[in-house]
């Protein structure tokens, strides 16, 4: 059982993450959400790199098991990539809130139906 | 918070150690845990506070757009360059052997170069989103 | 870490949800240090509990921070998200155990990595710049691109906002 | 050593150098010049590959000379020099276009940050095509998409902030659903290379994880091509994007996911596990379908020209994973062909709408939205636009002497090599659909009468019909000299289904 047990919280965090993302109407909240559900994924590359009883991959001479140091790579680079995404959306999030007055889905999305239906009507 | 004098002095005193520890951290990767991206982010952390204490205003003065947006292209270009210059001295791209006559040292001077670009990089892009954030608010006051 | 996570669900200030979502990165970072990724657990602290709480700061700063109610029933959200996780809980049962160091990822590309060709005794930074320097590459690519999308985006906000309320007219 | 060696390196690095040199002399100008080289030559370098594929067979080049599993390793077959000739093709096509078009629908001061994102995009969608590690096509493709987004969001509209900022939650999900099928991958086999993945992968061919990784992969992918019913942030995107963006996306960005998908399934995972392990041909053999009809269908009643023919891509996208579900040599090439061919159709009819967006001056010099309404007559006073248009949808159609009849005959091939006669139908059904939304343009711009009160109208700008004409030829001369697209379609098929048997 406990030889699973980090994937089970990774699967907590990326249901948890993605429940966020998809539910919620607030553009910045959904952002949080995503960054959850991309942190998640850390645990599932970095736990199983783990060897107990090694240490961290810095070579030393008096160590002889370490852990996997591939998957810590990966995930450097996964992060910056998270942290641009997020940095990206929030400028759009500012962005939105200057266009429109809100950074809630449905009074976005209801405004944008009122235009389009001005729109509509003058054919 | 700009008058705080107590601030000002902590703020002083301290900003020179980030960037020592930035430094450190930047050169340091080769031995211990930290590189290039965490050098960046630190570096831009130090500035950031700095930001605070004195404001945006006395920051630009220091540290003027230009340079930010310069740093943030030239990071690339370093990092491009380097794999270039394997490319020109007869390896591959991003071959770090053929950039010293001793093999091993070359891939040190590769991965130096590299992580230098790097950190230029993150830190330039790390300060321009936060003088982007800023000065947005600025202008909505 | 759970816990942190449950109460971001939950919360609807977004200034809290904000804190939290700090808290929980710190936590993650810990978790990194105890399965030994020194690296990874520099970098989630200074970028998720440092950077990314700084920004979605900023972003608060310039909109608003109390979450309106959700209007609709979270059933269909609830049922996609935990679709995604029984896929992930079936496809993790069959993973090689915890710690088990005959995993084919400790067996295979690995112990090559671990001889320290380079000569540098930290093999993250080895395997990054050097092995996989192009990945790397990319990646300092992808934070360019959002700084310039970032510059272009937020530059000159009178002349744009002008722009986008004539469109608005129409 | 000769520079021919290193076109692989080349072909994504040029681009990738000219985005910050433009940000760095911060000139529109000078950004443009400099991507429009970067693009041409990555043009070149395409055509090079391509000629050198022809040749050697499968051209392997490791970065930073680390041998393929432990470097990363870039990987030039048929299929890879194909989809390079396309994207680098549209870009260098695109970008002349840009200049023109761009003037007239972004601020000048961000166009050499328009002009840098170009770059990124072009280069995170050539580094996905060419590259031959798992991880490594993830780090492109966030490139790809982080400029994309930028790039919709700088359209004139405010929608157009929303649409990316939808294009950003969604593509960013899909890109993390890829992360974790790659994971699963790297935790079975070990390896990231794609080839030497395709090898071990046969030890731990049916255990879950690799079925798990399969299934992310293949709903993080149809994110990205906008799969029905995973497409809703396409409409909105393309509707809003500058024209030249929309062009460009419309012929390159979902093909590349597309191109993708083909990888994972016949190159990795092989057919034999994809195919018969899973129901998923049958899966996707369905939403092929309901894409075909159920987008041709709203296409119909759409009255944003732009918007039209965004749903008509997600009903064109349909045929393509269509061809895919076939599982023979016949439905890949299909599928193949109809990238090519659907991608410059599609770029040559968005080049031709941006014309029109471009002549329309709307009140305080903001482009009106392309409505049909506004195009009542419109024949006479753009005539070559018009009958570009025309061409461009009876490609749609797939009428013979187009490109999009070569595709749709070698999926009428495939239909009925498996003797599935009803499917020769819906897909001969479903192109009457596309004579129904293309004959609504034709209906309005040839036959009904301008409005009372004409607006007033630029000029056909010629900057913009040129490049746009260009790909309209292509889509001719395709169409009848089909040596080139679906002879190297045939034979990328027959490597990726040979290998894997």
């Amino acid at each position: 059982m406990f030889g699973h047990f980090s994937y089970i919280v990774t699967v907590f965090l990326m249901v948890a993450g993605l429940y966020i993302v998809i539910a919620r109407g607030n553009l910045i909240k959904k952002l949080i959400g995503l960054s959850v559900f991309q942190t998640s994924v850390y645990m599932l590359y970095i736990a199983p790199g783990k060897l107990v009883g090694g240490t961290a991959p810095i070579l030393a001479p008096n160590f002889s098991i370490y852990s996997n140091p591939l998957p810590h790579v990966l995930i450097l680079t996964a992060i910056v990539v998270g942290v641009a995404t997020l940095a990206l959306g929030l400028a759009l999030a500012v962005r939105i809130q200057e266009a429109y007055g809100s950074i809630e889905e449905d009074k976005i999305l209801a405004r944008d139906n009122s235009v389009e239906l001005a729109e509509d009507s003058r054919l | 918070m700009k008058n705080d004098l107590v601030l000002r002095v902590v703020g002083k005193l301290l900003i020179p150690f980030i960037l020592l520890f930035a430094l450190y951290v930047q050169f340091h990767g080769d031995f211990g845990p930290g590189g290039g991206f965490q050098a960046g982010v630190m570096l831009a952390a130090a500035i950031v506070f700095y930001a605070l204490i004195f404001g945006v205003p006395a920051t630009q003065r220091a540290v003027p757009e230009w340079l930010v947006e310069t740093m943030l292209a030239s990071g690339v270009l370093i990092y491009a360059g380097v794999g270039l210059a394997g490319l020109l001295l007869g390896g591959n791209f991003l071959d770090y052997f053929v950039l010293d006559k001793d093999p091993v040292h070359g891939q040190h001077r590769g991965i130096f170069w590299v992580e230098a670009g790097v950190a230029t990089t993150v830190a330039g892009v790390m300060l321009k989103i936060f003088y982007m954030f800023a000065m947005r608010g600025r202008l909505e006051d | 870490m759970m816990v942190s996570v449950v109460a971001l669900a939950r919360s609807r200030n977004l200034f809290a949800a904000v804190v939290l979502s700090g808290v929980y990165s710190f936590l993650m970072a810990t978790v990194l240090v105890a399965l030994d990724a020194v690296d990874v657990a520099m970098t989630e602290a200074a970028v998720g509990a440092g950077v990314s709480t700084v920004l979605l700061l900023g972003a608060l700063h310039l909109c608003k921070s109390e979450e309106a109610k959700p209007a609709h029933r979270p059933w269909l959200p609830l049922s996609v998200a935990i679709g995604t996780g029984a896929l992930l809980v079936y496809g993790s049962f069959g993973m090689p155990e915890f710690s088990n160091p005959l995993a084919p990822i400790h067996q295979h590309v690995v112990p090559r990595y671990l001889q320290n060709e380079v000569d540098l005794p930290n093999v993250v930074t080895a395997v990054l710049a050097s092995f996989r320097g192009y990945d790397t590459l990319g990646e300092t690519t992808v934070v360019f691109t959002a700084g310039a999308g970032i510059i272009a985006l937020l530059r000159r906000r009178k002349k744009g906002k002008r722009a986008e309320g004539k469109a608005d007219e129409k | 050593m000769s520079l021919l060696a290193h076109l692989p390196a080349l072909q994504v690095v040029l681009p990738l150098i000219s985005a910050p040199l433009a940000v760095l002399l911060r000139h529109g100008g000078f950004a443009f010049v400099i991507v429009t080289a970067a693009a041409w030559a990555a043009f070149a370098a395409a055509i090079g590959l391509w000629l050198q594929v022809g040749e050697v067979g499968v051209i392997s080049y490791s970065i930073g000379n680390w041998p393929p599993p432990w470097g990363i390793e870039y990987r030039v077959d048929r299929l890879t020099s194909f989809m390079l000739i396309l994207v680098a093709g549209m870009a260098s096509i695109v970008l002349p276009y840009a200049r023109a078009s761009i003037e007239r629908e972004i601020p000048r001061d961000v166009h050499y940050l328009f002009y840098a994102m170009f770059g990124l995009c072009l280069t995170g969608l050539l580094g996905i095509i060419i590259t031959g590690d798992a991880f490594n096509i993830f780090v492109f493709l966030e490139i790809s998409s982080l400029s994309t987004y930028v790039m919709i969001a700088l359209g004139r509209d405010r929608r157009a902030l929303t649409a990316a900022y939808q294009y950003l939650i969604m593509g960013s999900i899909g890109a993390t659903f890829i992360v974790i099928g790659i994971g699963f991958l790297y935790l079975m086999t070990g390896t990231l290379n794609l080839a030497d993945m395709a090898l071990r992968i046969r030890e731990v061919e049916s255990s879950r994880p690799v079925l798990a990784a399969l299934a992310f992969l293949t709903v993080g992918l149809s994110l990205k091509l906008a799969l029905f019913p995973l497409h809703q942030w396409l409409p909105n995107a393309y509707t809003y994007a500058p024209s030249a963006v929309t062009a460009f996306l419309a012929a390159t960005a979902t093909k590349v996911s597309v191109y993708v998908l083909i990888r994972f399934y016949f190159s990795v995972f092989g057919e034999s596990l994809v195919f018969e392990k899973l129901p998923l041909p049958e899966i996707m053999l369905w939403l092929s379908l309901f894409a075909m009809f159920w987008a041709s269908f709203v296409a119909i009643f759409q009255t944003n020209l732009k918007r039209l023919f965004a749903y008509s891509s997600i009903g064109q996208i349909g045929y393509i994973t269509l061809g895919l579900s076939f599982d023979s040599v016949n439905g890949l090439t299909a599928s193949i062909v109809h990238l090519f061919n659907h991608g410059i159709s599609k770029g040559a009819t968005f080049l031709l709408i941006g014309g029109i967006v471009a002549a329309l001056v709307g009140k305080h010099g903001v482009p009106p939205a392309p409505t049909l309404d506004r195009m009542a007559g419109l024949a006479r006073h753009m005539p070559l636009t018009c009958f570009g248009i025309v061409i461009g949808g009876l490609s749609l159609i797939g009428v013979p002497g187009t490109a999009g009849f070569i595709s749709k005959w070698y999926l009428l091939l495939a239909a009925m090599e498996k003797a599935q006669w009803w499917l020769v139908a819906a897909i001969l059904l479903s192109s009457l659909l596309a004579v129904a939304y293309v004959w609504r343009f034709v209906e309005v711009a040839y036959f009904r009468q301008p409005a009372t009160e004409p607006e007033p109208r630029l000029k056909e700008p010629l900057g913009l019909l040129i490049p746009a004409w260009l790909l309209i030829g292509a889509t001719i001369w395709f169409g009848l000299d089909t040596s080139l697209t679906a002879g190297s379609a045939f034979e990328a098929a027959q490597q990726l289904l040979g290998r894997s048997k």
